[in-house]
Order: C-alpha cells, then sequence, then structure tokens
C-alpha cells in the first residue's frame, strides 16, 4: 500500500494520523481511498476535480504535474506540499 | 522633463544678461549632476538653461601666491588631480575624490556643488575650512561673498537674480598648515553623506600646538556648517586626543540634525563627533607630515 | 582600507584567467570556452529590451499611484488624449474582466482578478506605484507631459504596510473578497492573512523537553529588490489582423505568453513573444508588468508599435520585490549539539496580492539539518507594497538567516565550533525534509561544510579585536520544468541549436557544451540561439536553477538522437549492418569518416537531418552551500565591513566552472546586499521614499573582497552528466553568515536585517 | 512639440550631425536619434555607470549630458572600443574572464575600464574598486571583473617591460 502523508493542518480529519496507508494506482485513487477513510479529506486536497492551486503532489520524492492523474506505485510515499518555484 | 532653451555662454557678460532676462525661470548649468537629475524628477523646472563650461573664467585653475583661484565650473576630476592642490588644499582633494563616482567627477564642480546648497553637500564643508571666498557677477557688478554664507536654505543658496558664482578664492595657506574632509556613508561610495565633516588646522612650527583650527559639518542642518566654536577651542592647545575630544564635543552639540531615511539624530549627533575627532586626526597628520592614523582616520584603524 | 589590503591576497599571481581544460573522462564539460553572445555582449550589438528599434515606433508612459492604499473614484484622461503627439491612452476598464480564479500559469499560482489588477489597477491602487493608466506618444518627453494631464480622483485609505499592520485587530483590508487558506479550508472573514500551512513531524515536545539547551529569537527583515540592471521594457504590436507580436526581455517567453493571454483573453496562437536579450531577472523578470498594456497602447493607436521602459524608480516601486518578514525560531539542542526540537513561524509579507515565497520559505528554513521533531508554520499576508516576485532562491536567504543565527548562538552556549555543530546535525542522503520528502539521491550539504572546515580561510585567525568570523548553511530544491529544443545538422558540420531558455548568465554556453560533449564535436561547431514562441514547443522559465539542466538533459538527448540517426543514413548509404562512432570518426565495413564529412555526404544523399526532445525530469538534485564570512565592525560607526569571504558550494557538475563560479559570487553579493544595506524604505503614508540606485544600495565593486568559490561535486545521478542547479542557493547563506560573523565581532546579534551601520551602533550599545 | 537644435559632434571618429530637443540627454540621442543602442540606460540619474561614454576624452554619464552639450566635443561609445584588427583588449579579457552574465552593464564597465589604463595603466586591485564604484553590475559580484581589468593591466604592462 502506499503511505500518504497528511499534511499537518489536515490531521484533524485523520484522527490525528500522520500517516495513513491507501491502495489506488493515481493520486485520485489515492484521494478517493482517503475520503472514504476520513470524509472531509478530499475537499482540502482537490478542487474543481484538480490539486488545489498552490499545493503539489510528490510521489517517491517527484513532483508531477499530472496531477489527480499522477501514477502511484504499491509501495509509494506521496506527499501534499506547498508548491515552490525559484527565481 | 519641460522643454527649454538652452544657451550656451561665452562670457560672464553674457550669463548675467540670460540669468537677469530669465529671472527665476532662468538656471546655470555647470556639471548638470544636480540639475539634470532635479530636472528630470520633475522637482525644478526651467525655460532658460545657460551653460557656463565654455567661459574660460569659469574653467579656470590658477596658483599663485595669494593662493588658489578656481574657476566655479570646473570638473572635479581635474581638481583632484592637480598635484599642487592636493599639497595646498588637501581637504578640496579630499572632497573631489569622493563626490559621486569616477564619471560624476569627470563632471561635477564645486560652484555647482555649492550652487546647488545640498545640507549634505561633499564639496562645501572643505571649502569653509579652507576659508574660501565666493566671487559672484551679476547685473549690479561683482562681489565677494564667505563661502559659510552662501548656503541659505536646503537647495537656496545667496545668489540674487541674476548673479552667477565665478570662482572660489582660497587664500594662500600658511605653513604647518593641515586639513582634510571625510564622511560616513554605508557604502563606500556613491552615497549621500550621513555626516560630513571638514577640519583645518595650523600648527606650530614643533607640530605639538595647534594655533587656529576651523570646523564645518555636513548634512546636521539645513546649510553646511561652520562649527566657529570647535575651532576656536582648538586655538592655543596642546595636540592630543583629550583636546581633539573637546573640539569633537563641541562640534556634536553644534550639529542640529533632522531623522531622515539617511539617519537618524542619535546617529547624526554621534557620527558628528566621531567624524570631526577623524577629520582632525588627517589635518594633523598632513600639517606635521606623519601618518599616524589610517585613510579613514581611525587609530590602529579602529577608532 | 582594510577591505582592500585582504583581499590583494586574492589576486597576487592570479590575474589570468583559469586554465580551460575539460573534467576527467570528458572533452568539453568542465572547459571555461568563450560564451556565443560574447562578442555581440562586448560591442554594445547585443540587442536587449530597450533597444527594439521598429518603424514608426510610439513610446508609452505609465501613469502610476501616488498613494499605497485608496479607492479609485474616477479617472478622467480627456485631456491627455487632446495633447498633440498622443496615441492612445488606456486604463483599467480596457482590460477585459478577468475571472475570480487561481490559475498556474506554468511558474507560480495566481487569481487571474489579481494579475489583471496588477498590470492596470481596477477600482483601488493598493501600493504607491501601482499601474494606473498608459499613454502612448510620438517620443516619450510627450508622453511624460501627457501622463501628467490624466486627472485621477482618489479616496485616500490607510497604508497597511508590515505584518505587524496586516494582522492587527481592525486593520484595514486590502482585498474585499480575500478569505484565509488553511489547507483547504477557507475563513469567513474579510483579512489580509491570505494562507496559513503547516509542516509538523515528530513530537514537537518531547523534543524540547529532552534539549540541554533551547533559544528562541524573533527576526525582521526588510523588502529587497532582485536589482537587475536592465529595467523593465515591453514592446508590443497588435496587428489588424489580430495577431499580437511582443518583444520581450523575459527569463520566459512562454510565461509572458500565457500571462498575455490570460489578462487580455487572446488566444495564445494569436501571441508571438520575441525575446531578446535580457539584463538580468533573478526572478523579477517573469511576472509581466508592460507587455499586456503595450499591447493595449498598440491596439488603440491603430497598429502602431508600442515601447515601454520603467525608470529605475518605477522598477524600484511596482516591480520586484521579495517579501519582508517576521520571523520567530526555537531550536532545542542536546549537550552534544544534536538538535532535539525546532519550530519555525514564517510571516512573509506578499505585496498587493497572495503569493509570497513563504511556501519555499517553509522547506528552506530548517532543510540543512536533520531533524525528527520540527514544526514549521507558514503564513502569506497581504500588506500595501508591490506585488512580490520570485528573488533567487525566493523567500530562503530571510529563514536561513534567522535559523543560522540561532543555531549559532546553541553553538556558543554549548561552547561547539561553529562548523562542527553543522557537521553533527547537517542532513544527508534517506533524511527527510521538513515536509516530510524524502532525499532519496546523494546530497552534498556535508561536503560543503567539511569543505569550508578545511579551507585555507577557516584555518586563518582573525588579526582584529572588532573582526569576526561566520558560517552558515543553506538550501534550495531547484527544479526540472519543461524544456523544448531543435538541433539541425548543417552540410559543413555545424550544428545549429534552436532553444527557448532565454540566456541571462551564459547558458547558450553550457546548453551547447551539453550537446557538444553528447555527438562528440567541437564546443564552436554548435551554434546555439533562442528562439521565439512560434519556433519551439513551450519552455519554462529560466529560473529555479534549471536551465543548464533541464534544457541541457534536452540537448544530450538531442545529441544523442542526432549520432543515431546519422548512423542510420550512413548505414542505408554504405550499405552496411552497423555503423559505429567513435573519436569523432564514423566508420562502417570500410568507410571511415570525420562528422564533417558525414554530415556532407547526409546532407548530399538524402533528407535534411534535424532532431528534436521536449523532456520534463520530475526529479532533480537539491543544492546546498556553506559560507564563511569574515567582517570587521568600526566600533565608533557601526559599519561592517567585508574582509574576505568563502563560498562552498555542490554544483553536481560544472559544465561550465567560469559561470558557475559566477554564479556563486553573484547570489552572495547579492546576498551581502541584504545583510547589510539594501532596504525599502517608507513612510507612514506608505510611499516609498529611496527609489534609486543612490539610495537603495546594492553593493559596489569597492564594497567587496574578492569571493572565493568552491566548488564541490555530487553529481546527481537523475542527470546524465549529474547537473545540479547553481544559480540560487548560493543566496540563502550570506545574511546568517554575516549576521553571525558580526556577532562574533562585536559580542551582541542582531536580529533586523539590513544589518545597516545605524543598527549596529545601536545594537553595540547594548 | 519643442524647438529642435543642430548638433556637430564627432563619434567615435566620425564627423556626426544631429537634430535634437535640447531637452534630450546625449543618451537618449545616442539610442533613439543616431541608433546607437550599446550604451545602455540603467537608472537615469547617475547611478549606475551603464551608460558611460568618453567626452572629450572624460568619462562622463551619458544620462547626465545634455545632447546639447556635445556641440563640438569628441564622443566615445562602446561601438568605437572595438579596434580595426579585433577586440580591444579590455573586450577580450571580459571573455576570457567570464567578466559578464546578463551583460547590460558590460559597455559601461568596459568603457570605465579603458579610461581607468589610459590614465593610470598599472592600477592596484583598490584602484580599480574605487575606480568602478560607479559602475553597478547585479550579476557577478565584481570578482570576475576586476581580475579582468587588472589581468589587461598587467598585460600591459609585461609588454611595456619587453
Amino acid at each position: 500500500m502506499a503511505v500518504v502523508w497528511i499534511p499537518a493542518l489536515i490531521r484533524p480529519l485523520t484522527d490525528g494520523k500522520s500517516q495513513v496507508e491507501v491502495t489506488g494506482e493515481n493520486v485520485r485513487e489515492i484521494v478517493e481511498a482517503l475520503e472514504a477513510l476520513y470524509p472531509g479529506v478530499a475537499a482540502r486536497i482537490v478542487e474543481d476535480d484538480r490539486i488545489r492551486p498552490g499545493l503539489s503532489v510528490a510521489v517517491d520524492g517527484a513532483v508531477g504535474n499530472k496531477g489527480l492523474l499522477e501514477p502511484v506505485g504499491p509501495e509509494s510515499e506521496v506527499h501534499f506540499v506547498p508548491a515552490m518555484t525559484g527565481g | 522633463m519641460q522643454a527649454f532653451d538652452f544657451v550656451s555662454a561665452r562670457s560672464v557678460d553674457e550669463v548675467v544678461a540670460a540669468l537677469a532676462a530669465g529671472g527665476e525661470r532662468a538656471r546655470p548649468l555647470s556639471g548638470g549632476t544636480d540639475l539634470l537629475t532635479q530636472l528630470k524628477e520633475g522637482r525644478r523646472a526651467y525655460e532658460t538653461v545657460v551653460d557656463l563650461k565654455r567661459i574660460p573664467e569659469l574653467m579656470e585653475i590658477r596658483i599663485g601666491t595669494d593662493g588658489l583661484w578656481l574657476g566655479a565650473s570646473v570638473p572635479c576630476h581635474l581638481i583632484n588631480k592637480n598635484a599642487d592642490i592636493q599639497k595646498m588644499y588637501p581637504a578640496l582633494h579630499d572632497s573631489t575624490g569622493l563626490i559621486g563616482g569616477t564619471q560624476i567627477q569627470g563632471r561635477a564642480s564645486l560652484g555647482g556643488n555649492l550652487c546647488n546648497a545640498s545640507p549634505a553637500a561633499d564639496g562645501i564643508p572643505n571649502l569653509i575650512v579652507h576659508s574660501v571666498t565666493a566671487h559672484i557677477a551679476g547685473p549690479n557688478g561683482s562681489r565677494t561673498l564667505a563661502v559659510e554664507d552662501f548656503c541659505v536654505a536646503p537647495g537656496r543658496n545667496a545668489l540674487q537674480s541674476g548673479e552667477v558664482l565665478v570662482a572660489l578664492q582660497f587664500p594662500a595657506p600658511g605653513k604647518n598648515f593641515g586639513a582634510a574632509y571625510l564622511r560616513f556613508i554605508p557604502r563606500n561610495e556613491m552615497d549621500i553623506a550621513v555626516v560630513g565633516a571638514g577640519a583645518s588646522v595650523v600648527l606650530s612650527d614643533d607640530g605639538q600646538t595647534i594655533q587656529s583650527a576651523r570646523i564645518s559639518l555636513g548634512a546636521v542642518a539645513p546649510t553646511p556648517l561652520f562649527v566657529k566654536a570647535a575651532g576656536e577651542a582648538l586655538a592655543g592647545q596642546p595636540v592630543s586626543e583629550e583636546t581633539l575630544e573637546k573640539a569633537a564635543q563641541i562640534a556634536q552639540e553644534a550639529a542640529k540634525p533632522i531623522s531622515d531615511m539617511r539617519g537618524t539624530i542619535a546617529q547624526r549627533k554621534h557620527l558628528s563627533g566621531v567624524l570631526t575627532k577623524r577629520a582632525l586626526r588627517i589635518a594633523i597628520d598632513r600639517a606635521r607630515g606623519t601618518s599616524t592614523v589610517d585613510s579613514l582616520g581611525r587609530l590602529n584603524g579602529n577608532g | 582600507m582594510a577591505v582592500t589590503e585582504k583581499a590583494m591576497h586574492a589576486t597576487n599571481g592570479h590575474t589570468s584567467p583559469p586554465a580551460s581544460k575539460p573534467a576527467d573522462g570528458y572533452t568539453i564539460i568542465g572547459s571555461r570556452p568563450v560564451r556565443p553572445d560574447g562578442v555581440d555582449k562586448v560591442t554594445g550589438r547585443a540587442i536587449y529590451g530597450a533597444d527594439v528599434r521598429l518603424q514608426g515606433l510610439l513610446y508609452g508612459k505609465v501613469l502610476r499611484s501616488p498613494h499605497a492604499h485608496a479607492r479609485i473614484l474616477s479617472i478622467d484622461t480627456s485631456k491627455a488624449e487632446a495633447l498633440p503627439g498622443v496615441k492612445a491612452v488606456v486604463t483599467g476598464a480596457d482590460l477585459p474582466t478577468a475571472a475570480d480564479k487561481v490559475e498556474d500559469l506554468g511558474e507560480s499560482a495566481i487569481n487571474l482578478k489579481y494579475l489583471s489588477a496588477n498590470i492596470l489597477a481596477h477600482d483601488k491602487a493598493l501600493y504607491h506605484g501601482h499601474a494606473i493608466a498608459a499613454v502612448a506618444a510620438v517620443d516619450s518627453h510627450t508622453a511624460e507631459e501627457a501622463i501628467g494631464f490624466i486627472e485621477v480622483k482618489y479616496e485616500v485609505l490607510p497604508p497597511v504596510m508590515t505584518v505587524d499592520d496586516a494582522m492587527a485587530d481592525n486593520a484595514p483590508i486590502l482585498l474585499d473578497g480575500l478569505r484565509t487558506d488553511e489547507m483547504g479550508e477557507m475563513g469567513s472573514k474579510p483579512t489580509n492573512l491570505a494562507k496559513h500551512f503547516r509542516h509538523q513531524q515528530g513530537d514537537l515536545a518531547a523534543g524540547f523537553a529532552a534539549a540541554e539547551v533551547v533559544v528562541e529569537r524573533t527576526f525582521r527583515t526588510e523588502t529587497v529588490h532582485q536589482g537587475y540592471i536592465e529595467p523593465h521594457t515591453g514592446t508590443a504590436q497588435y496587428n489588424t489582423d489580430g495577431q499580437v507580436t511582443i518583444w520581450a526581455s523575459t527569463q520566459g517567453t512562454f510565461a509572458v505568453r500565457n500571462q498575455t493571454s490570460e489578462i487580455l483573453r487572446i488566444p495564445v496562437s494569436q501571441i508571438k513573444v520575441i525575446p531578446t536579450e535580457i539584463g538580468g531577472g533573478f526572478g523579477g523578470k517573469i511576472n509581466v508588468y508592460l507587455e499586456p498594456v503595450a499591447v493595449l497602447l498598440s491596439k488603440k493607436a491603430g497598429g502602431k508599435p508600442v515601447k515601454l521602459v520603467m525608470s529605475r524608480t518605477e522598477v524600484l516601486q511596482a516591480t520586484g520585490p521579495t517579501s519582508g518578514s517576521n520571523i520567530r525560531i526555537k531550536i532545542g539542542a542536546d549537550a552534544n549539539g544534536k538538535i532535539t526540537a525546532a519550530h519555525a513561524e514564517l510571516y512573509y509579507e506578499a505585496g498587493a496580492f497572495p503569493g509570497s515565497p513563504v511556501g519555499a520559505a517553509a522547506n528552506v528554513v530548517l532543510a540543512p539539518y536533520a531533524i525528527d521533531n520540527l514544526q514549521v508554520d507558514g503564513y502569506d499576508i497581504v500588506v500595501n507594497r508591490p506585488r512580490s516576485a520570485a528573488y533567487r532562491a525566493p523567500g530562503g536567504t530571510n529563514a536561513a538567516y534567522a535559523t543560522e543565527s540561532v543555531l549559532n548562538e546553541i553553538a556558543e552556549k554549548l561552547g561547539i565550533d561553529q562548523a562542527h555543530i553543522r557537521l553533527i546535525n547537517g542532513a544527508k542522503q534517506g533524511d527527510r525534509r521538513p515536509d516530510g520528502v524524502q532525499h532519496t539521491e546523494p546530497i552534498g550539504l556535508l561536503e560543503t561544510v567539511q569543505a569550508i572546515a578545511e579551507s585555507d580561510h577557516y584555518n586563518t585567525p582573525l588579526t582584529g579585536k572588532y573582526q569576526g568570523r561566520g558560517i552558515a548553511c543553506g538550501y534550495w530544491n531547484n527544479w526540472g520544468g519543461k524544456s523544448s529544443a531543435t538541433a539541425v545538422l548543417n552540410a559543413d558540420g555545424t550544428v545549429s541549436l534552436n532553444e527557448a531558455s532565454t540566456d541571462i548568465g551564459g547558458s547558450r554556453a553550457s546548453i551547447a557544451m551539453q550537446f557538444a560533449e553528447a555527438v562528440g564535436i567541437g564546443y564552436e561547431q554548435v551554434k546555439p540561439r533562442v528562439g521565439d514562441t512560434d519556433s519551439v514547443a513551450y519552455n519554462d522559465v529560466t529560473g529555479g536553477s534549471r536551465t543548464t539542466f533541464s534544457t541541457g538533459m534536452a540537448a544530450h538527448n538531442m545529441g544523442v538522437e542526432m549520432l543515431s540517426q546519422m548512423k542510420e543514413r550512413l548505414a542505408d548509404v554504405w550499405e552496411v549492418d552497423a555503423v559505429e562512432y567513435a573519436d569523432g570518426e564514423f566508420s562502417g565495413g570500410d568507410n571511415h569518416i570525420s562528422f564533417q564529412e558525414a554530415a556532407a555526404l547526409i546532407y548530399k544523399t538524402g533528407e535534411p537531418l534535424m532532431v528534436s526532445s521536449t523532456v520534463f525530469p520530475r526529479s532533480f538534485g537539491p543544492g546546498f552551500s556553506t559560507q564563511l564570512a569574515d567582517v570587521e565592525v568600526d566600533p565608533e560607526t557601526g559599519k561592517v565591513t567585508i574582509l574576505r569571504y568563502t563560498i562552498a558550494q555542490d554544483v553536481g557538475r560544472a559544465i561550465h566552472p567560469s559561470y558557475v563560479e559566477g554564479q556563486m559570487q553573484g547570489g552572495v553579493v547579492q546576498g551581502i546586499g541584504w545583510a547589510l544595506n539594501e532596504e525599502y524604505i517608507y513612510n507612514e503614508k506608505g510611499q516609498l521614499l529611496n527609489g534609486s540606485l543612490l539610495d537603495y544600495r546594492m553593493p559596489t565593486a569597492l564594497d567587496l573582497p574578492m569571493i572565493e568559490t568552491i566548488l564541490v561535486e555530487v553529481p546527481y545521478p537523475g542527470h546524465p552528466y549529474g547537473v545540479r542547479g547553481v544559480g540560487e542557493v548560493n543566496i540563502v547563506p550570506p545574511a546568517g553568515a554575516i549576521a553571525n560573523a558580526v556577532a562574533n565581532a562585536i559580542g551582541s546579534r542582531m536580529f533586523e536585517l539590513p544589518m545597516s551601520p545605524a543598527r549596529v551602533l545601536e545594537a553595540m550599545k547594548e | 512639440m519643442a524647438k529642435k537644435v543642430m548638433v556637430q559632434t564627432v563619434i567615435n571618429n566620425d564627423d556626426t550631425t544631429f537634430v535634437c530637443e535640447t531637452r534630450q540627454t546625449l543618451l537618449e540621442v545616442l539610442r533613439d536619434e543616431l541608433g546607437m543602442t550599446g550604451t545602455k540606460e540603467g537608472c537615469g540619474n547617475g547611478n549606475c555607470g551603464a551608460c558611460n561614454v568618453m567626452l572629450d576624452g572624460v568619462l562622463v554619464n551619458s544620462c547626465l549630458v545634455l545632447a546639447v552639450e556635445a556641440e563640438g566635443r569628441t564622443v566615445t561609445t562602446i561601438e568605437g572600443v572595438a579596434e580595426a584588427e579585433g577586440l580591444h583588449p579590455i573586450q577580450q579579457a571580459f571573455l576570457e574572464h567570464a567578466a559578464l552574465q546578463c551583460g547590460i552593464c558590460t559597455p559601461g564597465f568596459i568603457i570605465s575600464s579603458k579610461a581607468l589604463l589610459e590614465q593610470n595603466p598599472n592600477p592596484s586591485e583598490h584602484d580599480v574598486r574605487l575606480w568602478l564604484a560607479g559602475n553597478l553590475c547585479r550579476c557577478t559580484g565584481y570578482d570576475k571583473i576586476v581580475r579582468a581589468v587588472l589581468d589587461v593591466a598587467s598585460a600591459g604592462q609585461a609588454k611595456a617591460g619587453a
């Protein structure tokens, strides 16, 4: 199962858990699985059927921009982090 | 920038005529490093600009037994390069080496610096400590004015309508004379003085006693300040750190600065004392021909 | 003067350029060739933004708000329009209605309504210098006179200038619709706090409880500007067929295209952006300011081209700056100096619209260290200052200044050497960033600390009473981003390399070198050029330290592909099964020809050969830097002189070492300016007082020693040559290093940037 | 429109006559009227040195010179620095030392460095830094610029000594 690192401000919805294991082949499925376990989480991460602007998803340390379609492996680590760009 | 008529004057009479005709709406142009900036920023606007740089009298450096005749429009780089001036009027040399950067010194003049009458002008304290007299021409003939009386308010000088500054007359320095100008800026170049200090001294032949001295401060009052009392307090005193400290205290008390983006009242008061002392140390070194302080007037490099 | 006497060490006997020889195992990489655009740049022939000259060109000027915060009641442009020579006047009313929607335009996400309102104010002026209206006229003086005839009625509102102003109870609200976003949960009340987020790992309370020593400090840093020497420009022509051409000095032509398209509601297919040379950016030439306005003016002026050029004052008032900030840092460490817990709170001023770099700052702030128990809170706050823009490792310098200061206090309390405490705590492969993401590949932080600890500089004692020495570390995540390029094989054996990363600091050279290395030909045989938006596929900005990394990767890929296609073509011509290529020679059967001969043969015997590559690397190697500063403080004036400065940086692999060193030196010096003298100074009305290069004090040549560089190479495995971005991390440590050096020199600590003479003097009195 | 005047000058050894408004600076005329865009504008008020030119052999900010003041004067701009046989040694040194990144300040630095070496062929590092203090560069941190200028000076010394 993939390990999702739950952003600190969402942890009140996950009973304070900072990591949650769920199954999914891409980020959309991961978010759906999270929502099934902890209702309300999806709305904090997704808006208008995309990752919320200003947020990015890192799968195994790599930040793609396929958004919800980003593939997730069975052993993957998934992070939702503030988007960062350089100068 | 507002449009204007440009007059390239060839004589002082021509300047006086053009300025008299233009009144408040006419302005002489020397190096232009202040004036053009002011025109561009809309801080000043004129209908006539009269260029002074093709008038021989205003572009002359003449050194004689009676001292130095410095044309008002001579650019800093020519003054700074002059070895006699460096020896005879070291504070003038200091000033002309630190106004703006190299390319500003290619244009900026002491006359322009004086007429611009900035309280923080780097060119004025040295003129005060060198006891300079301003030579002025106008519709009613010529007159002279001690340079410490030339600036009357920030950006305002004592010239009357139609008058132009022709030259700065430096008296011949006596023996055992030394002078210096220093300023404090956050960078090492390209800044407006937070405080500037000029000092000149005449020492006894043995170099141990100050016979007379003059102190001037910049950026601590509406006009560059001649701190007469500080000089007088030094007269007849032995050269010592205590003596200099006393003069510095008088200078510090005389300083009446404001707080603005370049410095606070407290900082400027403090620096007035520090720089007075440092300028005096350099002036004394120069009068004696010694070098006991660094180029910033610090003992052992640390104050 | 002490500064230069010291610095003389660095130049004695070292005035000739370093030898240009490739790194071990390479034929090109590591050498130091002259850049392709060099001759044009030293002779004045290179065309920058303001140098564009077109037939019938009109000159534009922008009217800007004298108020920091005001409602715009009315704008009357009739007198300006009536002035002879004036061809067009535009205001915010000429902009199409923008959607209230956040979009990611390839760089950072922004609400389109805000993007539009920053170009020309809508209903409110939100900072001193906010664009209100613009004029195009036959010459610049006429345009300038015309803006003076535009009459604007304002209702002046109280300015909100700082974090404290903005967060105060009953603070005036800048943006009516703004609500606090806390990781997707929106606040219910109008506010100036746009965003709050948190990273939290481990058990903070337990970590602090386990600490032998805990230091907690609050810091304030002022707004600073990127300070590129070329002011912003924008030239545009709106053709009668609706096609728009923009000549832009920008870090990203496609970013200009996207933003202009969104602001003006013109499809990207109708916009072509032609890059000029760019006179510095540092992150500040990603946001558009003038280009859409020039398009509007050109359209109104019947399709004549319009050029807008900012004055330096406009640049400082209305573009750039990076955030001022309030930062609180609490760090605990055990008796051995090992950090047991850390908590950082970052309050960043976004300027008039949300979008400060606090997200990046939150990752930088504790990143050099492996910390099990940590919390970082980031706050994005709007104030009546210009909309903040990216500036070299955005947000990093302020953050590292705070952390590195506190870490040195801990080291002092525990009696641990300042390099040693960084070796004890330094992050390595397998450790996690503050946001939890793991460093899965090798990173070079410890190597840079070691390099400093072993340097001649660190092992040379200080010599004066008021001298001090400070170390600081820094992190930057770098970026991959999208790059596209094509390469055409010419009949004479040269290659035309067409890419789209605007070249700010020699990247045409570093990209051509990677192509030449891949193909095994000479650097001089590769002719790189930066194309417009119609000539290559989408390409992200030159930013995030990505160009030599990603566009270089595309160049490498093209080189491999070109060789492969050449072999196939030669195999066809020679009628052999396989063609080999080694040492610049193709061979197959009895045939042996040089690369140049092969190019001629391919040209003669078939269709022209062109390859292309588009890349989007999702992983990239982060950069780390450790820096060492020696300072001397004048105890009577508070002035700080930099005596000696050394930077060690993990550069992955230096493609062109001279330009890598140049990035390191340039970033350090920007950091020195930030640390010592640069700051925005506003009056109580929120008007910028120091909008000139006289009073916005960037370092001059006389303020600095030589900047000694140590290039640490820990190759990044995800790049064919091991490249890591090198442009940004160098600006992260300087303020921290200098703060530590000043504290060491005067015995008291500075909690505010810049450490200007007046502040140092105050600190010495305490 | 304001009244225009005719100005006769010698620019980079060529007799050049132009017509300008009195309020136009030399920088504006060089760039907008004469198409000599090698001279750059960084600040417009003498604080950055990007617009430096030589006026009668003296280093000046062309943004602080009225074009009419150039009447009868000689002007040297970056376009006049390269020699018939190729680049000037200072230009060559800037390339070899990588003493430029974005290059916008480079014309000003080259003009200033040329002026320095003409009057002081053997400057110390301090001399170079002092002379160039009015030229701002934001990319390089000045290190490679100072080295390039010192390199040209030492090469010149070597030549003079040979």
